[in-house]
């Protein structure tokens, strides 16, 4: 390697030391939260006064994430299998192709999207009624 | 071979110098490489496989996984390939978005690479802007796509969503942040005397071996040839833009982050030119369901300009809702095997990390 | 081109799937004279890929050559069958040197064979001694249920086609049972 | 039936039930210490690793909480599995794993770690890393963003101060039930043991 003088290149990074003066694009986390934008796709709703428990979702998802389970809540009277989603949260991609073929729209993604844990058997997931 | 003189060490898996989770088993006299083998497979999920398995529409949400810095290529290239096999024409708005995602996804990748190429000399605060004016590109991801880093978004048959009210704007605004600070990159890091004393020399390739070898991206262009899918065999609507094809002369380091660092600039052309153009239209041709939707008895070859060079498809179906077979042809195979063996031999060992960054080698789309 | 190679080759077979790429289908001794003729006389100086698709009822794996020119503006599919067992062709190594790496991938997940290949050896995967992966007979989900396990604690799901059934019997029994009990109860209160 | 995750209900109320353990003030320090420096290794095992840069630069800035990376598993004492694992990383991870000087935890990020993920049906990853692994921290997400890894980190942080992790002694003591899942995928070449005597090994020193 040759050794030569090169003024310019060893002046010019020190514009760098101007960033000193500007604002800093931290985002602090736990004490200044960024909100998410408008349709992330972050966990499952789910509205059962729609859901007709069709197993649409089931049937289009590549995961094998889906079980159709009995519900003790109130449902939709329409609602011929009286079976609603629940969502394995060790499976889900967040594809949400199954939102997508849902017929009356009422499982969607929702903007909440934190789920920590220690325990690995944390990992079903029951979509919130709204 | 001669003992007590040699020394083989593993540079990688674990390695901060490393482009992702593979490895370079080196061998070495003092600080000079007498050989170099690469060693991939850490990252194998066996993608081709998995899609035989899984329906047209299932596939999709597969695809994007298969390189992590720039998912969306894999994206375009899957539902260029369908569209072909299946015959299905896109909207003229369907175009202009995907070249949207495509050129985003394009500066995203470069930031990634600006970020690794100034760490791999040891000057982070270039990787510390980089990646954060990555991340203002990941939030127009997030308002159009819903996801920062998966996208899913260019679908056979057109784009998931529409674009949100005054998200052009938005773009505007980031392409104006990215045009002030591109110029800071230049004097802090393209410019900068400690790169340009490390990468001039450094990884040289000669034109007659990149033809020859299939060598593609900046590998080529850094020799002075002009080689774009984009000019080539343009897709989408790629033919209606204006932009150039950045070349440098050397083929060494230093000319393929010049080439790179120039490419920065026609991205941020073309979204401009797309802000302007953006026709009205539909986003998404009707589709059958998925159990219904399938390809005829064909097969295909499909390839798009990604961030690091030609990322090609071959796929091909069997008259059933599944694909019968799709290989992924990333440009960092040949790359990361035929030419990094090779550029490493004679080089030191401090030179492995730039070298292996300014080709770009990505693993996961290596072993799929 | 296209005449030279009928006639040379023996081939009807000359697709023009794009502007910029065709694709022919010749005979397997025949495959390695056409890629030289098309590289010498026509200038497709790059081997871009191979690859390899399974056929597996018709017995035979479809090996592509994929050729583009210097400019880079014209793309040639090659293809050719070999038979499924044992199957073997000859290395590309001697002429493009990028070919070793993927005949290398090639012998990994299809276990074809490439004399002349000097390095074919485990790419991506690591002691593997099952069917190599990409053929049509291995099964993943078979492999996966042999060898490993997943999490159990997904109990309660229902196949739904047949709940819906069940529930539509069930309340049709019902529905049956309550109208004999009504129909009963009228025949009571008529009798009476 | 409940909403949301189903067993957290449970996992809080355990957490109460649970009785205070008294500490020395040594341990209480020691602890103190541990959780405000986290060094973490710089090993990105699978997709996960590409939020990890915007969480260690500028944009999310995780070295404000003491968090930042380490290049040699000599001095690190996290390990993120971030995503899926493949036979070939997973041994990998468990000679880095067992290189890390105690106190050392595991991080694990997105579906693939908790049951295959999206890649449930692939030949060649692993489906749940508990089994060969102990893990710390489990974080949701696909890719789990930023936030997400650092509100993982948090909760590391927390269970350290509070000392209540000892995962590495969990798989001191029960390396046999490890070591036999380990050979179960890997074969019988995941040697040397941890447990081997290194004076010994491989013809000794």
């Amino acid at each position: 390697m040759k050794w030569s003088i090169d003024i310019s290149g060893t002046l010019s990074p020190l514009g760098i030391l101007a960033a000193m003066m500007q604002k800093p694009n931290t985002i602090a986390y736990p004490a200044v939260k960024k909100e998410t934008a408008v349709g992330y796709r972050g966990f499952h709703t789910n509205l059962l006064v729609d859901c007709i428990g069709c197993a649409n979702c089931q049937d289009v998802c590549m995961n094998d994430a889906i079980d159709m389970i009995k519900t003790d809540k109130e449902y939709n009277v329409k609602n011929s299998s009286q079976c609603i989603p629940r969502i394995d949260y060790g499976r889900c991609c967040w594809c949400s192709l199954c939102t997508d073929v849902c017929p009356p729209d009422s499982l969607k993604l929702d903007e909440e999207y934190l789920g920590v844990t220690q325990y690995a058997s944390d990992f079903l997931y029951m979509p919130k009624d709204k | 071979m001669e003992t007590n003189k040699h020394i083989t060490i593993f540079h990688g898996p674990q390695h901060p110098g490393i482009t992702g989770n593979m490895s370079v088993e080196l061998d070495l006299i003092g600080e000079t490489i007498q050989k170099a083998t690469t060693h991939v497979g850490y990252l194998h999920r066996g993608f081709e496989k998995l899609v035989e398995r899984r329906t047209v529409i299932q596939a999709f949400t597969i695809v994007c996984r298969i390189c992590v810095p720039e998912p969306d290529p894999n994206e375009a290239n899957f539902a260029m390939a369908v569209e072909e096999l299946a015959g299905i024409e896109v909207s003229e708005r369907v175009k202009y978005i995907r070249v949207m995602v495509l050129e985003l996804s394009r500066l995203a990748s470069q930031c990634m690479w600006l970020a690794g190429q100034s760490g791999s000399i040891g000057l982070y605060a270039v990787g510390q802007w980089a990646i954060a004016d990555r991340d203002l590109i990941l939030d127009l991801f997030e308002e159009l796509t819903g996801g920062r880093v998966y996208h899913m978004y260019i679908y056979p048959g057109g784009v998931r969503r529409d674009l949100p009210d005054g998200f052009l704007r938005r773009l505007e605004k980031v392409l104006n942040h990215f045009k002030k600070r591109l110029k800071e990159y230049d004097n802090i890091f393209i410019n900068n005397a400690s790169f340009k004393s490390r990468a001039i020399g450094v990884g040289i390739v000669s034109p007659e071996e990149c033809i020859k070898n299939g060598y593609v991206g900046q590998v080529l262009r850094g020799c002075g040839i002009e080689a774009d899918v984009r000019k080539d065999a343009p897709y989408l609507v790629y033919d209606q833009l204006d932009f150039e094809v950045p070349t440098a002369q050397g083929g060494d380091v230093y000319a393929r982050a010049l080439v790179r660092r120039a490419e920065m600039d026609q991205s941020i052309h073309i979204l401009e030119q797309v802000i302007d153009k953006m026709p009205e239209g539909e986003i998404m041709v009707k589709m059958p369901t998925h159990r219904k939707f399938k390809l005829p008895k064909n097969d295909t070859w499909v390839k798009v300009e990604s961030s690091r060079g030609e990322f090609a498809y071959y796929m091909a179906g069997d008259g059933s809702e599944k694909i019968r077979r799709m290989q992924v042809r990333g440009p960092s195979l040949v790359h990361a095997f035929t030419l990094l063996e090779d550029l490493l031999v004679g080089a030191e060992l401090s030179d492995v990390a730039l070298i292996m960054n300014s080709l770009g080698i990505c693993p996961p789309e290596i072993e799929r | 081109m296209f005449a030279t190679i009928k006639n040379r080759f023996a081939t009807t077979d000359i697709e023009v799937k794009r502007e910029d790429l065709y694709k022919v289908v010749v005979q397997r001794d025949a495959i390695f004279e056409l890629i030289f003729m098309l590289r010498e006389q026509y200038d497709y100086q790059t081997l871009n890929a191979i690859t390899c698709c399974d056929w597996i009822e018709e017995e035979h794996f479809a090996i592509t050559y994929i050729l583009t020119t210097s400019d880079r503006k014209q793309s040639f599919m090659v293809q050719t069958m070999i038979g499924r067992e044992d199957a073997q062709i000859d290395s590309l190594t001697h002429t493009f040197e990028q070919a070793e790496i993927m005949e290398r991938d090639l012998h990994e997940m299809y276990g074809i064979d490439f004399p002349g290949n000097q390095n074919l050896v485990e790419l991506s995967l690591e002691n593997w001694v099952h069917t190599p992966p990409l053929r049509r007979e291995f099964d993943t989900l078979e492999f996966v249920n042999n060898n490993l396990s997943f999490r159990e604690g997904r109990d309660g799901n229902m196949d739904v086609k047949k709940e819906m059934k069940r529930l539509r019997a069930l309340k049709k029994a019902q529905k049956a049972a309550a109208k004999k009990a009504k129909e009963e109860a009228s025949e009571v209160s008529d009798g009476n | 039936m409940d909403e949301g995750f189903l067993k957290e209900q449970q996992v809080m109320e355990s957490d109460l039930n649970s009785e205070t353990s008294h500490k020395s003030s040594v341990d209480f320090l020691m602890d103190w210490f541990r959780r405000r420096s986290i060094f973490v290794l710089a090993y990105g095992t699978g997709c996960g690793a590409i939020e990890m840069p915007p969480t260690f630069t500028s944009r999310y800035d995780a070295e404000r909480l003491g968090i930042r990376g380490a290049a040699t598993p000599r001095q690190a004492d996290v390990i993120i599995v971030s995503g899926y694992c493949s036979y070939k990383t997973l041994r990998r991870i468990i000679r880095t794993y067992e290189q890390m000087a105690n106190p050392k935890y595991i991080l694990a990020l997105g579906s693939c770690t908790v049951n295959g993920g999206m890649y449930w049906d692939s030949y060649n990853t692993i489906k749940r890393l508990e089994d060969y692994l102990p893990v710390d921290m489990y974080v949701n997400g696909c890719m789990p963003r930023p936030e997400s890894i650092l509100e993982g980190f948090m909760a590391l942080q927390k269970e350290i101060g509070d000392g209540k992790i000892s995962s590495w002694q969990k798989y001191e003591d029960n390396y046999a039930f490890y070591r036999k899942n380990q050979e179960a995928v890997l074969g019988q070449t995941v040697a040397p043991a941890y447990d081997a005597d290194w004076y010994l090994y491989d013809g000794g020193l």
